[in-house]
């Protein structure tokens, strides 16, 4: 097959960092091509360079063997580039069929400097069935759900018509249904000669849909593989450069008394929610999006209003009404949106890993800037936050380490009890294993851990105890005997046993 | 709050599922200021039943449209995210060198003369220049506008000094005075009954309500203002946006001027100074936010008209001087407080 | 073994190409660096230009003239880091002079006393800083809990003080017969050979840089200006943050106002107007931005010293009035675009 | 009958001068039987053309109009011609530049003749002779450049006499004393002989920094105004020289115009305030009542009439 795009010696430096190290890519036509490395090893850099969006400091790009010199994003559109970005490019304010065309608006055929917005507003229609989003176009697109600007987002590239889609960790969001949604939408740009680039966290995906897959560290191109002939064992030791034994270190724990519990919570989002949580316990919240995982989450943690129902804590009634509240009692909400809730990104590692425990380095309201870098210190290594030094701002971040900021902030704050939204959201394989262990450590001292995640694998791998919802009810609490996906996707889809 | 505040706006989303839907989905911010023109115009119609005389009426729409003018250039400024300070100097240069150049003035000291539709036309082409170069700065240098833009303020007041100066001989600072019938037209006339500064301001407000509705050049103003760098690599060309909404701005500063000028028959250089504020005032009273991505012309309009009401109506009360402060101050902001209070109201009702 | 405990001790991985150490150097110091060589090149060339420019005695007067406005820029450096902006620094400053006139001791005004006594110099002083402190509390209040615009509740706070000024005082001055020596040397006297408004401005720079760098209070200050949402859920006390950090702003507009009272002798309803560009221009051409979360008071300190040496130093050299406006609009823009074009590079 | 009602449009409320004009006014205007109604210009020209337009709406009986820039009032001054509504202009004069405009008549102070006082009293404290520092108002506005057309032009006379220095303070007296500064800075001691200040506020200002910088005495200090204040320090003899005017005497506009609307004739040649007597002139062809500017100096400073207002 002939190559559609080379990728020559790139090479791509930040202030202190080499993000790119003379990589070489090829893809070749019609075929889906992973993008595969830990956090932080390059992959979206070297697809911004593609996308123009990012200017590369050395190397060179051929499409169709000729070489090209993207100027900036417009070029590489008119070179049949499409791509959506690892970070959601929503603009909130302005309608979904306006995403959807943001910079190429159709034009009136007999007034071409007119919107044509009745054209607009049918093709987006068309576009968002086709990603099985049955959404008016023209509502602003705040009012949609992350997973759902997501799927816009796809509509997007595919309808660009381009020859190259890129796609930078497209699922993170997305529960299984959207994902074979994407899937089928991958497959049929496949079936027309469309080339795509895959970047994603998730080998099963990877296993799934793509055909070849070449591998980045440190900036590094390691090599290419056929997805057919290796095992993703294989992408692993390219990627981490050594074997990786155990994914899921799940080990019981013995379950302590009662931590948390949550009893006939209701608010708009939620009707009548019971559950408790034990210490020791890892406990899974399984849904489908917008089944109000999120939510009750965010409820417990005092982040949204509750109508009704309490919610005890070590058999007391907590009166939690702000998230401050609830730090104080011991629980910590990593949020599932680290950009806008979880991270203040032109802060610092240091100083978003303290945030949310500044009493933990002041003392009465100075703080300690050395103790604050040791600590800071010790969760980067911990964590394996790959980043210059702890003064870079969180912005300059890859999205994996900015998502392992948060969990450190709040591995950090003084939490009993900790639910995490989506916890390896971003996250490779390595790190997640890494992240899994710390949780398992948590929960051996004693404090309880709720993980919400539509990565199902991951809740079944670590979940002594799984509780289903369903539009905003507790339609299941399952038994590791019944930790099944069938099964949970029956009971998160609504359908009884 | 963020996330809040953003759901609750005015929504720059173009809709045509007819008036009704449209107010209900767009127009809450605008109805409550229409409420507020009905509200305030009735109780000082009560207090001043002479309030509606043609006389006051025709005040009240010649001085909301010479700020609201201006204000249209600002909105555009604003939903991009930026702000222009230089608005009032621009006001008096633009005013100055369109009367300057007749050639007529007073005491005229200057061999240039120029017929008055050249005369404003060049003054307004310069106005525009600068506009440009403001544009420039903020956009090829990467400058806040804030600072671009007073640092062009003070500059730009200057060259009026100076153009003033060269204009009028020897009477350092004076007015350019002068007598025109293009001008008087401009600023006292009208155009049938309605006067001719509202009929040009209502022009260009349908005007630039159609560019920002349904061109590409529009749409981009809203890109930009919700997030410069996703506009940026959907391929909008910021720059050339932003050059073109500062031109636009710096123009129709000028012609706020030039009609100013043609109200008073007379320029002082001293011409729309601190106007800038009560400019930014009427925009963000229109609904539009600082932080840019919202805003629009009709609610600029209906805001240019309120203030100019209040300001009109607290005079024609007589409520004292010093108390105006007081009520201008409480007004102010017993509408935006209510305003946000019912805005937050209805997103929750949007949502149950 | 692997890149990451090399990362995590902080030494240099084949992959940093700068150590640590610079990096953290450039990253404290980066920001106040062209403003500053800027700032040294002005001097030098104004002290070419004029000799006169160049004493002992100029620089004071410098430093005198900017510490009005510097005491006040620092408030509102504090304030758009939380990403709010006060456009009432200028009433707020005119009221608290004003109340704090008419109490102390051998006050006139031509206008009817509004109160009708009179307390020792310090309490006057202090009774002033409590109404600017209130006014700027009340902006607080309602720009935490309303969720309105900054922008819109202090312009609308603006006429409202202004208001009262005007009420308060009938449109009068009030001066001093005599005044006490103690507010005279609030505002004209010397420590250690430096002018007391210099004396503040230093204490409230250092109390400032103490506080924005030094306290859980300043971190959150930035969190908020950096994602208030996030800060939210991070436990920070976000509300209240708030209405601290306009309070502090009402509190130093009014010690700003005070202080220029007893400067001039006399304090007036019309003090303060259009002070707010003044003072949001000292802070911005210092690189502290208007979108809240990044910048620093030494930053704010740089750039009121900039205008306040291109105010100066354009007199001193002579320059014709109408020139001025023109040179001094110039020297502003230049002075923050270099340091915006040469950001714009490092970025790409 | 019904009292009439006279609506003034005031250049600006917030400095003593117009303070003292309006409770002035409120007492003639009591005496006289008539009520008045004051706007505030705020110092914007086309803020006064809207009061003079809801003043016709309003239907006051007469109108007096205190331009805080001449010009730009000329076509507000013909709408209230046409409506036929009497006029008298008041503290600050008004060319018709042979436009077709007219009043009853014109009550000021006279500021060119201020200017022209400033001009004397400056050649006559450095004795026709040395260099001057000129402290101006704010530029472009009205007082700045009628009091500073006449000063200057009485200096020009002078060739000996060398203007150092213009520059501007804003009437403001925190902008006096920063100016001030400046030029204590720029010129060393010897190098300045007199500074004229365009009014008694930035003087104020000016003065704490000469005193601060102990160069008091060293050259003349020329002010105009004479507000209490200004003539304490004279007699202090901080400040050399004042050309002083009593702001409410020009209050009898109220009395003129309400005589008018009344349908008396206004005694024009004979109007008083508090005792003073004012001229009767003529400006642009219409009359001219003219409270007087005296020139004040150390001789007679302690006259009860310069005690300054
Ligand atoms: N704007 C920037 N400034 C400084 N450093 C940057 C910037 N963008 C990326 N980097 C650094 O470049 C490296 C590569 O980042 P990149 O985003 O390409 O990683 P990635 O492979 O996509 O990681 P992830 O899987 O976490 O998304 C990282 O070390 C990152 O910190
Ligand atoms: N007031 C708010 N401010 C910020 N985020 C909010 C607010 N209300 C809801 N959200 C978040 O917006 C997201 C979209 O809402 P959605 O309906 O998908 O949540 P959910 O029902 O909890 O879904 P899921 O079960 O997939 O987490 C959720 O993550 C929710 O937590
Ligand atoms: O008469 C007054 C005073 O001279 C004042 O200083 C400025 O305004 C003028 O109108
Ligand atoms: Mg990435
Ligand atoms: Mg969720």
């Amino acid at each position: 097959m002939p190559a559609i795009l080379e990728m020559q010696d790139i090479e791509k430096n930040f202030p202190g960092v080499k993000a790119l190290r003379g990589v070489t890519f090829t893809i070749e036509s019609g075929e889906v091509h992973a993008l595969l490395g830990e956090n932080g090893a390059g992959k979206s850099t070297l697809m911004k360079i593609l996308a123009g969006a990012q200017g590369k400091d050395a190397g060179q790009i051929r499409i169709d063997g000729r070489d090209v010199d993207i100027s900036g994003p417009l070029h590489a559109r008119q070179l049949g580039i499409a791509i959506i970005y690892q970070e959601l490019s929503i603009l909130p304010h302005l309608s979904v069929a306006e995403n959807i065309f943001l910079g190429r608006l159709p034009r009136m055929a007999s007034m071409p400097w007119i919107v044509d917005w009745k054209l607009c507003c049918a093709r987006a229609r068309e576009l968002l069935k086709q990603v099985g989003l049955d959404i008016d176009p023209l509502i602003p697109a705040s009012r949609l759900k992350v997973a759902d600007q997501q799927m816009v987002e796809i509509a997007k590239a595919v309808s660009e018509n381009a020859k190259i889609v890129i796609m930078d960790e497209p699922t993170t969001s997305l529960t299984n249904r959207e994902v074979e949604t994407l899937f089928k939408t991958v497959r049929r740009l496949q079936e027309h000669g469309v080339s795509i680039v895959y970047v994603s966290h998730r080998l099963a995906e990877v296993k799934e849909i793509c055909d070849r897959a070449t591998v980045l560290r440190d900036g590094m191109k390691i090599g290419t593989v056929n997805v057919a002939e290796t095992t993703s064992k294989d992408w692993v030791k390219m990627m981490v450069g050594r074997d990786l034994d155990q994914l899921f270190p799940k080990m019981p724990v013995k379950r302590g008394k009662e931590a948390l519990r949550v009893e006939g919570v209701s608010s708009q989002k939620l009707k009548n929610v019971s559950f408790s949580a034990y210490e020791g316990e890892i406990l899974g919240i399984a849904g489908l999006i917008g089944s109000g995982r999120s939510t009750l989450a965010r409820t417990i943690f005092g982040a949204e209003a509750r109508v009704a129902g309490s919610v005890n804590i070590g058999g007391k009634e907590a009166a939690i009404a702000s998230p401050l509240e609830a730090i104080s009692q011991g629980i910590a909400l990593v949020p599932e949106d680290r950009k806008l809730q979880g991270l203040v990104l032109p802060m610092t590692v240091r100083e978003n890993i303290t945030l949310a425990k500044l009493g933990g380095i002041s003392r009465v309201g100075q703080l300690n800037l050395r103790r604050e870098s040791k600590v800071a210190a010790e969760y980067v290594q911990a964590l394996q936050i790959s980043t210059p030094h702890i003064d870079q701002k969180t912005i300059n971040l890859s999205g994996g380490n900015q998502q392992k900021v948060v969990l450190a902030k709040w591995l950090y704050s003084d939490a009993r009890i900790l639910i995490i939204d989506e916890p390896t959201r971003g996250i490779d394989v390595g790190a997640r294993a890494e992240i899994y262990g710390l949780l398992q450590q948590f929960v051996e001292k004693g404090k309880s851990v709720i993980i919400i995640s539509s990565d199902l694998p991951e809740l079944i791998g670590m979940s002594d105890r799984i509780i289903v919802m369903h539009e905003g009810r507790i339609t299941a609490e399952l038994a590791p005997s019944q930790f099944n996906e069938e099964l949970i996707m029956t009971y998160a889809s609504g359908m009884s046993h | 709050m963020q996330a809040q505040s953003k759901a609750a706006a005015p929504l720059a989303v173009p809709q045509f599922n007819g008036l009704r839907s449209t107010l209900l989905a767009r127009g809450g911010h605008q109805l409550i200021i229409i409420a507020l023109i009905i509200i305030v115009g009735l109780a000082i119609y009560w207090i001043q039943p002479r309030f509606l005389s043609a006389y006051s009426i025709d005040n009240i729409l010649r001085t909301a449209s010479i700020y609201g003018i201006v204000a249209l250039g600002m909105t555009l400024v604003i939903i991009t995210g930026g702000i222009d300070l230089s608005a009032g100097s621009m006001m008096a240069l633009g005013g100055a060198l369109a009367a300057g150049l007749l050639g007529t003035a007073f005491g005229a000291a200057n061999p240039l003369s120029f017929p008055p539709m050249v005369a404003i036309l060049i003054a307004l082409a310069v106005a525009a220049s600068i506009g440009m170069l403001n544009g420039l700065a903020i956009s090829a240098l990467g400058m806040a506008p804030f600072v671009v833009t007073l640092g062009m303020m003070t500059v730009v007041r200057g060259l009026t000094f100076i153009f003033a100066d060269f204009t009028v001989g020897s009477v350092p600072g004076s007015p350019i005075t002068f007598m025109d019938s293009l001008f008087s037209w401009l600023g006292s006339g009208s155009f049938g009954p309605i006067p001719t500064a509202a009929a040009l301001f209502l022009t260009l407000a349908v005007i630039l309500s159609i560019v920002l509705r349904f061109t590409p050049f529009g749409r981009s103003i809203y890109a930009i203002g919700g997030d410069a760098e996703i506009a940026r690599l959907a391929g909008i060309n910021v720059p050339l946006v932003i050059v073109g909404v500062y031109a636009l701005m710096g123009m129709l500063a000028g012609l706020g001027g030039v009609v100013q000028a043609g109200r008073l028959s007379s320029v002082s250089p001293l011409m729309g100074v601190g106007y800038e504020l009560d400019i930014i005032t009427i925009v963000v009273v229109g609904g539009a936010s600082l932080a840019g991505g919202r805003g629009t012309v009709f609610g600029t309009v209906l805001a240019a008209i309120l203030i100019s009401l209040i300001d009109n109506g607290l005079t024609m009360m007589n409520v004292p001087s010093f108390y105006q402060y007081l009520v201008k101050g409480s007004v102010l902001l017993a509408a935006v407080i209510l305003d946000q209070w019912y805005q937050r109201h209805r997103a929750a009702m949007a949502t149950a | 073994m692997n890149k990451r405990e090399i990362h995590a001790k902080g030494g240099a991985a084949d992959r940093l190409s700068a150590p640590a150490g610079a990096s953290h150097l450039m990253g404290r110091f980066g920001d106040q660096l062209v403003p500053a060589i800027f700032l040294i090149a002005l001097v030098i060339t104004l002290s070419l230009v004029s000799p006169n420019f160049l004493s002992v005695g100029n620089f004071l007067d410098i430093a005198r003239v900017v510490s009005i406005i510097g005491i006040m820029a620092v408030g509102m450096t504090i304030v758009i880091l939380t990403g709010g902006i006060d456009l009432s620094v200028g009433s707020t400053f005119a009221l608290a002079s004003v109340v704090a006139a008419s109490l102390i001791p051998g006050s006139f005004s031509d206008a009817p006393r509004i109160l009708a006594f009179v307390l020792p110099v310090p309490f006057a002083i202090l009774a002033g800083l409590l109404v600017g402190a209130a006014v700027g509390f009340i902006n607080g209040f309602i720009i935490a809990k309303s969720r309105v615009e900054p922008f819109i509740v202090t312009l609308a706070t603006m006429a409202f003080v202004r208001g009262l000024t005007y009420l308060f005082t009938g449109g009068f001055p009030t001066i001093f017969r005599p005044m006490p020596p103690l507010f005279e040397w609030f505002g004209q006297g010397y420590v250690f050979g430096l002018p007391t408004p210099t004396i503040f401005f230093a204490l409230v720079v250092l109390i400032g840089v103490w506080i924005t760098r030094r306290t859980t209070f300043g971190r959150s200050i930035y969190a908020i200006g950096g994602n208030e949402e996030a800060s939210r859920l991070s436990g920070i006390k976000v509300q209240s943050i708030k209405i601290w950090a306009y309070t502090l702003m009402g509190a130093l507009a009014a010690l700003s106002g005070i202080i220029l009272a007893s400067r001039v002798g006399a304090a007036q309803p019309t003090a303060g107007l259009t002070y707010e560009l003044d003072v949001i221009a000292g802070v911005v051409i210092g690189g502290t931005s208007l979108l809240g979360g990044r910048g620093s008071i030494m930053s704010t300190v740089l750039g009121v010293f900039i205008l306040g040496v291109i105010s100066n130093g354009l007199n001193i050299a002579g320059v014709p009035t109408y020139y001025q406006y023109v040179v001094k609009g110039l020297l502003l823009i230049s002075a923050v675009g270099f340091d915006s074009y040469l950001r714009k590079m490092q970025r790409n | 009958q019904e009292m009439k009602t006279i609506g003034w449009s005031v250049a600006y409320f917030d400095h003593p001068v117009y303070q003292l004009m309006m409770k002035g006014a409120e007492k003639v205007a009591d005496e006289a039987g008539c009520k008045v109604i004051f706007a505030d210009g705020k110092d914007d020209p086309s803020v006064q053309a809207s009061h003079i337009d809801n003043f016709i709406a309003q239907g006051v009986d007469g109108i007096i109009l205190t331009p805080t820039v001449s010009d730009p009032l000329i076509p507000a001054v013909k709408k209230v011609n046409d409506a036929g509504i009497p006029l008298v202009m008041a503290d600050r004069r008004m060319q018709t530049h042979g436009q077709p405009i007219k009043w009853e008549a014109l009550v000021s102070w006279d500021m060119v003749k201020s200017g022209t006082i400033g001009g004397e009293q400056t050649v006559k404290a450095i004795g026709g002779k040395g260099n001057i520092v000129v402290v101006e108002g704010t530029p472009g506005a009205g007082s700045t450049i009628d009091r500073g057309n006449a000063f200057y032009e009485v200096i020009e006379k002078y060739p000996d006499i060398k203007i150092l220095a213009k520059i501007p303070a804003n009437f403001n007296r925190a902008k006096g004393q920063e100016v001030t500064e400046n030029i204590l800075q720029r010129f060393k001691p010897g190098e300045i002989d007199a500074i004229y200040y365009m009014a008694d506020e930035m003087t104020f200002g000016g003065l704490q920094a000469i005193k601060a910088a102990g160069r008091l005495g060293e050259f003349k200090i020329i002010s105009v105004d004479g507000q209490k204040e200004a003539m304490d320090l004279l007699r202090a003899r901080e400040i050399d020289y004042e050309a002083i005017f009593h702001p409410d005497d020009q209050a009898v506009a109220v009395r003129i115009l309400c005589d008018i609307v009344n349908g008396r004739t206004p005694d024009l040649a004979n109007q008083t305030y508090e005792g003073r007597k004012m001229d009767l002139v003529e400006f642009e062809g219409m009359p001219w009542v003219r409270p007087t500017v005296y020139a004040v100096d150390k001789s007679n400073a302690h006259l009860p009439e310069n005690q300054g207002w």
